[in-house]
């Protein structure tokens, strides 16, 4: 039966009804306890599993990653909790030299369940390292599975099949998105993990997004459907992998692709998806793919951050620039 | 006083029963291979104490040469400094709440062991804050808006380290001690006698860093104070869910001393300081200090420890208020009359009205300053970006004037 | 007076002459002093200079860069070994969130004159963690500089100004060329660091590498060259920043791009490159950007690297599908 | 016998003069509060020692409890274990010279270390190896082949881990003392009385991994030993680059013992993990041994010690070679007879012939090798990446089937 949350709140109950369903699964992290995470994404989890199951930890990332990585080992199945975007650095080599490569390492006879939650990105007026997008920092990494939901529904889902999935899922949740309702019903039958989703047709052009950004591209679709203009909206929901066939399908349509998102654009996802559908499509395409995203500098202090994020007037840009070509 | 009570060491899954590490076994007792004697002893540790809550000055051979020439002017200097830190603090959260700032880190509670060790540093020194240390950077002479700005969300940090020898505030957890360390390390290397003082919190001992960091320390025998801010809490997480015994403690493992102090006594806070930045400066190496203390606020203006813990420890902590203790002993002792005390309360007033209208009055950078100091030698990508931006920003310009 | 000498030796000399020059450059790392780096890059250093000067550290690299950047907060100009690429990782944290944005925190109040050198790539034989290529981990940094010598020339020059940068640089040094030898004059005037250099011209398609890949680009060229072909071969040297201009000149000239590297594809710098110049080259591109590089799994055991590297058939099969547009 | 010559623990540049941490100032006596005195006392550590290197068994009221029931056979039993295993290694060596594998790190030197530790284990115990632990597999039951694999270069290690519970070999310093960690936490929330073993070295003492590793452990009281082979070097840098006072002295500072054993000596090693991986067992937490010992070939096949250390250390430490040392023991006690060393020697040779076969036999992995295993759950990427290889591949096929 739907009902209607926060997404924050759809991932409370996705994993509540984990923790229920198998006991094998833990919660572990920073403050993920009495105090239910500093987004309140783990709120009484604790009171009802206990200290054994939903796991207030040191404050030592690595430490985090590299006990959960033994846990998984032992059949466990910890999804972690980093509290923000910009700690998650002191476990990158766990997660890069050790997560990512156990299962190969061991020619398949072990596996490495792990989840690993990061709530990311800007637009909550945060100080320093709390706003950050390093996605492309994880897909990179082959070994890791990336993804990111956009809204409610999706976050219950997806941290479902990241859950059950036995291989490493990096979990981006956009933060900023956490109080945005949506309907979840947790008896629907949900689309695989790494599929991408068509959630608006249009003719004229592609704009291809993932996480917080899928909203900021449905006003830029309104918006230019005001101008005429009828926009496409892939939301990609796996950074890895991406799911290239249902894009290459909408591009092929449209024939013009705009990538949104919020990290800095040099070396993030907008230039490997762009490298990939111009070798796919280069034919159909009749402008370059265009990428709007962050700026190559520190994420910056609140008071700015409006101008370094992309926002409806520079999406919109960039699909004029590409609708002139 | 004991305060052991609340730093409760049990393990948390102890299927033994016994606490602490003490191996009590039949074949567990003899001292020397193993540690377990010495860790057994110092699980009930004395803080080193010179002010009692009453404003008692206790005699303590030890820590007293450290602050054997302390006047009546000094201890009023002391005094002063923590009311204004304090009033500064308080500012800083009202304005929080007016939503001039974005977010602000209290230090209420911990005034004594920041005036204290702050004021123990030397000019040529060189601290190396978490986020918190609003009363050490007052003792450094840096000007309180300063450290607004990062709060506001105009800047990262952003004063002149060099200005006053206090490094910008560092966020991710226990970076600065590595910084504080290799720092250190280079006043070696020039033959001065500096020394560094690095701070992190009951939590951040946790972190790799801060470990490699006494390690590194202790190697290079490298003149670094590490003066750890025991406030009881790591957000929501109290001591137990970050180390089994008292954090003193930890230095030993590495080889060089440790020292809990009384983290709401100014003076034990002051002398041991002095102690343990002079023997740095002798070239004896590194110490780690434990200042035990109380964050008698929440941990940020976004937190809520209503969620996690009770009002009574706050209400039990603020009997031990160090402010209030110094009041104590400055009025017994007759060091301080009332023109003193009214002369302070004005000062402080004017205080938070200056800090109050720097902050009103401070202006959003430029937008431009997005590309700003991303480099030292510049960067083509950043140029060019910077220019794609500029011709961005002036279409609308255009659009307007065409308008 | 120039004089031919290996890759590896070119580095050494070129730190032997900061050490001499500027009191304030320090060698740093594990096994650098009287073992000489285990490739020998550090020899002689520590007996010539002093254990003040060329430090062994503590096996810790979040501690040995971690330390350089308080030494460079002191007015040292430290220059870190990492001992082999796969062991950056622990020191990330630390190059990311401290040594990649301490100016730009400081609102350009203090510099991070730090070089950490890292020896990378494969090729040479290597067990797990030896032979990778992480460079697109750092290039999406901002606050970074990343540049690549491809042979004892640029390493000698490209290290000198390193050094002399007053932003942190990684520098990628390419393991498997360390013996090769070359021509190095230590009074030549060099090029800006951060310049990209057509080391071959060529009329029907450009090659662009950098590092190890330089190398192997020449023998493709050679072996398109019997086959009536002509290959143009820019050496990017940096790839943050990358010299677009250069590159772009080149692209349009040919029409036609193939990037060749050694780290995997998926969001590897192959990504960024063909993004870019699709956008800045459209209408001059006969053909979409292709890129050869390793594969999304992890560096293969090395029975298995030769196929898991680009080498000639390889980078020949993308020229052909490249002409066959 | 006392080794403390071979552990100089003096600071590097102590301006001071004097070393390992002693506070020696007149203010700095007092022993509670700071952590000097034990810190002092503990720099002149004791060698749990059973044997003496001239096989000379003596006693210690401690620890020979846990070898009481000890017979001749099981002595036999370690011996061979420690012959059998020099012997691999031996034959490693020398395959790595005749260009079989492509590296080797050899043990040599540390068998007493890793048989004396590896017995110790239970079945359902539970090993984190470093890269060196050849003789703890051959302890666990591990095909000697199986080791080879990686250092062949047809794999990453590769064997099923849970066949033997003895993890794959890790060669990132430190990383699987965390690992190890979790895994013992996990054995508690099983409600199980398994412990688990972690090998590190003297080197991988320094990384911010296993100290956080220290931590958890110690919070959690997880059944964990922390087992360090100190064979004095990691790779060219001795013991005092990484570490201020004898490392086993570490533990403390976390709240949990620390024992230094002679790491040459079987029945020490094998007594004192006993007691570490019971007291585990029991819920009493974890423990750290450091296991003094001597890596008396070169790090690995690529390695050159000639250029760091003089031969007259190797030749102090071939005094006490660990198995000399049980020899003569069994020899003075009659023990073991000329007909024992007979048969181990063939044996011996037999083990040596079957593993230079097996790895001569070892088929290069299949290229498509490449793409297994990358995820267990599929990647459309890697997919994608196998398709185009194999159509690749085909291409060479066709080409040649055509001409
Ligand atoms: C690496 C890292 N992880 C997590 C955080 C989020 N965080 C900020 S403060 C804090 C608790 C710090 O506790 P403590 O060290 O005791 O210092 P206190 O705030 O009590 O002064 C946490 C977890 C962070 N800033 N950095
Ligand atoms: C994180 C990391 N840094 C560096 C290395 C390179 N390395 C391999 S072994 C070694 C020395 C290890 O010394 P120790 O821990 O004493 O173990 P030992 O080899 O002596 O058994 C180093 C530096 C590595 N494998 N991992
Ligand atoms: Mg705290
Ligand atoms: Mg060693």
């Amino acid at each position: 039966m739907a009902e209607k949350m926060a997404l924050a709140k759809a991932i409370n109950e996705s994993l509540r009804h984990a923790l229920e369903t198998d006991p094998k699964v833990l919660v572990m992290g920073e403050d993920v306890g009495k105090l239910g995470g500093v987004f309140r994404v783990t709120d009484g989890l604790q009171k009802d599993f206990g200290e054994n199951r939903v796991i207030d930890t040191p404050l030592a990332e690595s430490g985090i990653v590299g006990t959960a990585i033994g846990l998984a080992l032992r059949g466990y199945r910890p999804v972690v909790e980093i509290q923000f975007d910009g700690f998650v650095f002191p476990a990158y080599d766990q997660i890069v030299t050790q997560l990512a490569k156990m299962h190969a390492r061991a020619l398949g006879k072990v596996k490495m369940p792990v989840v690993v939650r990061i709530p990311y990105g800007g637009g909550i007026g945060a100080v320093e390292h709390h706003s950050e997008s390093p996605e492309a920092l994880f897909a990179h990494v082959a070994g890791l599975k990336v993804v990111s939901p956009s809204d409610a529904s999706d976050a219950y889902w997806m941290m479902q099949q990241a859950i059950q999935s036995d291989d490493p899922v990096i979990f981006f949740e956009p933060k900023r998105r956490y109080w945005d309702k949506g309907e979840v019903d947790p008896e629907a039958i949900p689309g695989p993990l790494h599929a991408a989703r068509v959630v608006r047709e249009g003719t004229d052009l592609t704009l291809a997004a993932y996480g917080p950004m899928v909203k900021l591209c449905r006003e830029v679709a309104d918006a230019a459907a005001e101008e005429g203009r009828s926009l496409e909206i892939v939301d990609l929901r796996s950074i890895s992998p991406i799911d290239f066939d249902t894009l290459q399908a909408s591009v092929e349509k449209t024939r013009r692709l705009v990538v949104v998102h919020e990290a800095p654009v040099f070396f993030g996802s907008g230039a490997e998806i762009a490298a990939r559908i111009t070798e796919r499509s280069f034919y159909h395409l009749e402008a370059p793919v265009l990428r709007v995203g962050g700026y190559h500098a520190p994420y910056p202090p609140a008071r700015l951050e409006e101008e370094y994020l992309p926002d409806l007037d520079r999406v919109l840009d960039a699909v004029d620039r590409s609708l002139a070509y | 006083m004991t305060v052991e009570s609340t730093a409760a060491h049990k393990p948390r899954r102890s299927a033994g029963g016994k606490t602490g590490g003490t191996g009590t076994k039949a074949t567990g007792t003899t001292g020397t291979k193993r540690t377990t004697r010495a860790a057994k002893k110092s699980t009930d540790p004395q803080l080193v104490q010179l002010l009692t809550p009453e404003g008692e000055r206790v005699a303590n051979p030890e820590y007293d040469p450290y602050v054997a020439g302390i006047t009546p002017e000094d201890l009023r200097g002391l005094y002063r400094d923590m009311v204004l830190t304090r009033r500064f603090d308080a500012e800083a959260t009202s304005l929080q709440r007016q939503g001039e700032l974005g977010l602000w880190a209290s230090l209420l509670g911990q005034e004594a062991a920041q005036i204290g060790s702050g004021r123990a540093t030397r000019e040529d020194d060189y601290v190396f804050p978490t986020y918190r240390e609003h009363g050490v950077a007052w003792c450094r002479g840096v000007d309180p808006t300063n450290l607004l700005g990062m709060f506001r969300g105009v800047n990262n940090g952003g004063w002149d380290p060099n200005g006053n020898n206090f490094h910008l505030y560092t966020i991710v957890i226990g970076s600065q001690a590595l910084h504080a360390t290799g720092y250190a390390m280079g006043i070696t290397m020039d033959g001065a006698d500096s020394a560094v003082i690095a701070y992190f919190g009951d939590g951040a001992s946790s972190q790799g860093d801060v470990n490699e960091a006494f390690n590194f320390a202790a190697v290079y025998n490298a003149p670094v104070v590490f003066f750890c801010q025991n406030n009881q809490w790591a957000i929501s997480e109290s001591n137990e869910k970050q180390t089994r015994v008292p954090l003193y403690q930890r230095a030993q493992g590495f080889g060089f001393p440790g020292v809990r102090v009384d983290g709401n006594d100014v003076l034990a806070s002051l002398a041991v300081t002095r102690w343990a930045l002079d023997r740095a400066r002798r070239g004896e190496g590194p110490a780690l200090i434990e200042a035990f203390t109380y964050r008698m606020g929440a941990h940020t203006t976004s937190d809520d420890p209503s969620r996690y813990r009770h009002d009574d420890e706050r209400i039990a902590w603020e009997a031990k208020d160090p402010i209030l203790r110094l009041r104590r002993h400055l009025e017994a002792a007759n060091h301080a009359d009332e023109g003193f005390f009214g002369e302070l309360e004005a000062e402080s007033e004017a205080l938070g009205r200056r800090v109050r209208e720097a902050v009103r009055a401070m202006p959003d950078p430029d937008r431009f300053a997005l590309f700003e100091h991303a480099y030292a030698d510049g960067h083509a990508l950043v140029d060019e970006e910077r220019a794609r931006f500029a011709a961005y920003q002036a279409s609308f310009a255009d659009a307007e004037g065409g308008q």
